[in-house]
């Protein structure tokens, strides 16, 4: 940990390093999905600033500011993380680089990696060379991850693995998969399943996308038909898959949780909706009163999010308490959403209108509270193992 | 009964999967099924005998819409049978009578234009209808007029010296550009811009300088019925939703058998049937007291919007990641509920109705 | 049922029937529990007018409008008795009588009692002249109300009762109990219960206020110590005293579920908020939103429960729906007081100030939502028995 | 480790049921406890170490008026140690140090006299401080004034030609009736009328007209250190409801298995969690960044409201009969969380102040 002098020092490197290095039309703020850059081996940069600030980051450490330098990152403090994050905000930086890898294989293989391992996937990762998509969900299990029915024959120096997946986003785009893979069939459902890491080119891999309600979208079903995945890539023990996924469904939902609320220093949802509604200030009372509200819950909830993330850093872990943040979060980005589809009215309704993407954004919304685990199972999990409530 | 005769012709004739078929090939309105549903009687269910109707009120249209809510049925019943007639009505003369005897002919097909911004406020219409010699010259344009891509007439709503003048106008009139757009419910609605329309007296419905004379009675009768619909569409929301409650299986049990999903479940339930109470209470008001209807029908449609948002989305989230998918229906009716919501008035336009007349 | 016309002229015959019947003191709208007459043989009443107006109502039975005249009532139609009450209401007319034998062992007596029994009982219910509480709950037991503890021993001519019962309003001013007592212990859980009238001049019987948070309440315990009940003071069959329960519990969650709502034609939350509140009108937008909403609500709530009554009357019953005009009632209660204690700020913190009874009539609805069946219990009769959901 | 200290002081000296004794013995008031909290150093946490103080901030004082929460301690921390101390400070020059140095060694106890309506609305202040002579004489009458019935000094809040002044009074000054009044939590509230009473330049704290640059940070100190209060209420209520369902068997198992309580309890949980959140910012902001804590300080206060109130009901809810009786401690919860919710402003007072600082 830095003392308080040397992360003021730290401060003035960073802007002055994010000065001199983020290319001008890479801070203009934009962090949706199709401005920021995925990567991955067929990754077409949609501008030279684009390729450019990936590649001065990735250099400087800064696509995954907390990895050890050895494996690509920074090396930083959480502390001297926030101020990158704020000095990123104060220049209106986009993300030089965003991916599961980054977000939820990279943190899984830090734990469980073997130095193999980490040595070959993280610095790619770091760098954007190779995409990652997950292979959790099967047809039918919905919100029962560990129902796996994909299996992974042992055959020696190989598994043949068998068997589908849904709700893989921009598995189409992926290079490679992280999936869960049952192993054993007759031990107890938690107990038989592996975690494997399969490149999308091997023979036997196909996708195809899923069509939501809120239009073309992320998801895609991806097929395993007699697929050999070398016995090197597995990551964790034999069969014991279910702590890996366990651990990096922590990481997924504290992700999607914090779609909900953006930064405290954002601007506030009232203002936001009235502007979209090209209104000077909200003129329903009723919406105005719920936007308040909304308000004072994305505040707290941005702020909660920033306290776990501390006692995290502290040592304290976040662990079970993830399902509160990403309950909190996504139930919060819904109602954000309402809100907003509201206030626009029936500019919002009108596809090919000049607001149509906010009734596809709308939608979206709907699928946070149901992928990396439903509400219902976050209050579950609350209630058990944090409340200590019995079971049925 | 009639409820029962208009769900089996329904389920036939208008199932979600025709609301499928008609986005999946890029249409807003299938003329064939309104003609389907012409040949029912519907179309007249607000027309006097005289004109060929069969007059059976709003309790009756309101019951015929909320079975259309059930299935998500796309047609102009609300603007044609329900507002366009209930206008027509309050007029009456003998160009009235033939209007409404070719609607419930199903010869004749309405909009009503009457949005300027992105909400429902016909107290501040702007779009100006200024004096011409004999005649009017209508400037402006209008958003979010639901059925106007295909409508045969238009019902427009400006501001003429003497006050808001209705005019009822063919949508083939010149100066007048239509836009029709895709709503996200698969519904069809025009931006409809005037360009200095040439209107006569003629084209004046009821008074010039008192539209609310006619357009009130109109607006409340299509309130109703757009709450009834709403209540309907939230029942079949539901309906779909308990099925797959005690179909779908997950760790070992039915889904409907985990009690936090009973109780909401039960919840949504109760919120409805008391929404269905405040629609009926509205289509009998309408019926028996049409001059003080307007807190009952502004009752109906604040409660009828409140309840079909919480029923879809229980429902998309009571279906998990299935419900989210295009395949499934769902999505079909979260997004009309979202266009219903909107549509003649949002909760806040309503309840701030009901606050005024009952002194909040 | 009269045709449209005779019910015109009987609104005309009890209009003027109310107008030379009903003394003028009657007339002042007050319908909070203290101000009603209950009836019994220890009843005092608070003035001359009181008395007056039950023996008028009484004679032309009037309070028990819905019962046959063999019985004391005045065998009116659903219509008649809408039509009673409205003229009642226009001249703000307190009710002449209310009682626990009018509103639930009445209509339990009607449809299980021997004709011996509903010739003896029912008259002196009509008439004010026993006044009835109930024995269901036991301490410990909450929500189960087919758990009963308390025992009648079947000795030849009688049953010899010991046990405890709880939440037995107004007891300690009661002159029979109407109450469950199991009366076979082998038999399952709701097959062994037999459902009792019991005179609380009995020896053995006696009982004790309980305090609530709200202060003084009308709830007691009530304790039975080898009291001996002839076997005549059955109702329904030996132990099939479920049945009657139940039935009877339908009765009393209408009757609680039409707190919440008040006549449609009433006056509106908001104005009275605002008049208890002493201002022009509600002046913090987010009250008056809450406000507006409770509204909404309060005025739909009160047109299903008429609606209800009227296929309750149509034949098709209200039966488990009970259920649900229970649960939004009462919850629909709660808000309400929420509300106006939000209204009356510091004014109805105060024990002894001039609003001070406003505190105790709010913490007294929130037993509305536990008394008489639980919302949670409203919930799940919902679900299992109208919706069809499974069991676990 | 302030926490586990005060919390193992607390159990011992001040759990709920000492506040039940007191009511029984018709007191609203616990001198002998004050003491005892003054003499663990509770009372100084806000005051210099010169004037006798501990000086560790808002954040310390919001840990201590949590845990204080927690089993409902009936005592003047928020009056004296918080709002007077924040106010004495601000000005602290010879006078005002003494004056800290009495309240950190339990010597005197402050009042708060601001509200004269219904609703907290200090800008909104009537009571007249007309000039005379050299000194003023204040008219009016102030409300729920909270420890106000025994406090030994008032804060009165009070309009002169210059603006609102903030005068600093012995409760006993000639021409001030008090009538104290039980509060529904068991606390002290005063009525005091102001009859023409005298008071000089020396009475005022800061400076004539400009009662808001000691009063807003008092202010701000105060409604921080009661949502921490509030959230310890809500936490404490909490806990003896996740006790009860563990504990509490019906239909044969224990009633906390049941799923839909679980969710329930589970939703509270988070809402508890994420009012600690906002609660914590607010004494961190206060002590880092005082002169911008308005927004933090709003936002803790009308979360903790919310929070509060819904761990209150969901308490008596799920606690069933037992929690309606006066034997049982829930209803100290939901009275003193009524009583806690229009202290120093109600959700709506600081929902607008959030909204104003956010361009809602």
């Amino acid at each position: 940990m830095h003392a308080e002098g040397s992360l003021t020092e730290f401060r003035a490197e960073i802007r002055s390093w994010l000065e001199q290095n983020c290319p001008q039309e890479m801070r203009d703020g934009r962090i949706t999905d199709d401005a920021i850059c995925w990567g991955g081996k067929n990754w077409v940069f949609s501008s030279d600033a684009q390729r450019l600030w990936l590649e001065r980051a990735a250099a400087r450490g800064l696509t995954v500011p907390r990895w050890p330098s050895e494996y690509g990152g920074a090396g930083l403090s959480r502390a001297e993380e926030k101020i990158f994050l704020e000095e990123m905000e104060r220049i209106n930086a986009r993300p030089p680089l965003k991916s599961f890898g980054i977000s939820m294989l990279g943190p899984a293989l830090l734990h469980f990696g073997t130095p193999e391992q980490k040595g070959h996937y993280l610095p790619q990762i770091a760098r954007g060379e190779i995409r990652w998509c997950q292979g959790y969900s099967e047809p039918g299990a919905g919100s029962d991850l560990a129902s796996v029915q994909t299996r992974g024959e042992d055959k020696g120096d190989h598994w043949l693995v068998n068997g589908q997946k849904i709700w893989t986003s921009y598995a189409d785009k992926a290079d490679w998969i992280f999936a869960l893979v049952r192993t054993d069939r007759d031990a107890p459902k938690h107990k038989g399943i592996s975690f494997l890491l399969i490149d999308m080119e091997d023979p036997g891999v196909t996708t195809r996308p899923i069509r939501l309600i809120s239009g073309a979208s992320p998801f895609c079903e991806t097929f395993f038909d007699n697929v050999q995945v070398p016995k090197d890539r597995i990551v964790g023990e034999e069969n014991r898959g279910w702590d890996v996924a366990k651990y990096l469904l922590t990481h997924e939902r504290e992700m999607i949780s914090s779609g909900g609320t953006g930064l405290s220093g954002g601007r506030a949802l009232g203002a936001v909706m009235a502007q979209m509604a090209g209104e000077p200030s909200l003129q329903d009372p009723t919406l105005r009163a719920a936007a308040i509200r909304c308000e004072l819950d994305a505040l707290a909830t941005g702020l909660t999010i920033e306290r776990y993330k501390d006692m995290a850093e502290a040592g304290n872990g976040v662990g079970d308490a993830s399902a509160m943040l990403k309950y909190v979060g996504t139930e919060l980005n819904k109602r954000r959403h309402e809100l907003i589809m509201s206030a626009c009215g029936s500019d919002a309704l009108e596809w090919d209108g000049p607001a149509g993407s906010r009734a596809a954004d709308w939608l979206r919304t709907k699928a946070n509270s149901i992928e990396g685990g439903t509400s219902e199972v976050m209050l579950t999990i609350v209630a058990r193992r944090i409340l200590g409530l019995p079971g049925a | 009964m009639l409820a029962d005769s208009a769900r089996g012709f329904l389920d036939d004739a208008a199932p979600v999967s025709a609301l499928r078929h008609l986005r999946d090939a890029g249409r807003t309105h299938d003329p064939d099924l309104w003609q389907r549903i012409c040949g029912m009687g519907w179309a007249g269910v607000l027309i006097p005998e005289d004109a060929g109707g069969s007059d059976m009120g709003h309790a009756a249209a309101g019951m015929l819409a909320h079975e259309m809510g059930r299935t998500l049925v796309n047609s102009p019943f609300l603007s044609s049978a329900v507002i366009a007639a209930t206008a027509l009505r309050q007029v009456a003369d003998a160009r009235a009578m033939d209007a409404m005897a070719a609607i419930a002919a199903g010869r004749t097909t309405y909009a009503l234009a009457i949005d300027e911004t992105h909400k429902f406020a016909p107290e501040a219409t702007a779009m100006t209808a200024g004096r011409s010699g004999n005649g009017f010259r209508l400037s402006g344009t209008k958003r979010f007029v639901i059925d106007g891509g295909f409508a045969d007439r238009i019902l427009v709503l400006a501001r003429a010296a003497e006050g808001l003048t209705l005019f009822d106008l063919p949508a083939d009139r010149a100066g007048m550009d239509r836009t029709a757009l895709n709503l996200i419910d698969g519904r069809d609605a025009a931006r409809i811009t005037f360009g200095n329309v040439e209107a006569t007296g003629d084209d004046v419905l009821g008074q010039v300088g008192d539209a609310m004379a006619v357009l009130k009675p109109a607006l409340e009768a299509g309130q109703a019925a757009l709450a009834a619909e709403m209540s309907g569409l939230a029942a079949g929301a539901f309906d779909m939703t308990v099925g797959y409650l005690k179909e779908r299986k997950q760790f070992g049990r039915p889904i409907g058998s985990f009690q936090a999903l009973q109780h909401r479940a039960a919840h949504l339930w109760c919120e409805i049937e008391v929404t269905a109470s405040a629609v009926l209470n509205a289509g009998r008001v309408l019926d028996g007291n049409p001059g003080e209807a307007a807190l009952a029908v502004s009752l109906a449609k604040a409660r009828a919007t409140s309840t079909a948002q919480l029923a879809v989305m229980e429902g998309v989230q009571m279906h998990g990641g299935i419900g989210m998918t295009d395949e499934y229906d769902m999505g079909f009716y979260m997004k009309r509920a979202r266009v219903g919501a909107e549509w003649l008035g949002d909760y806040g336009y309503h309840a701030e109705q009901v606050a005024a007349l009952r002194g909040i």
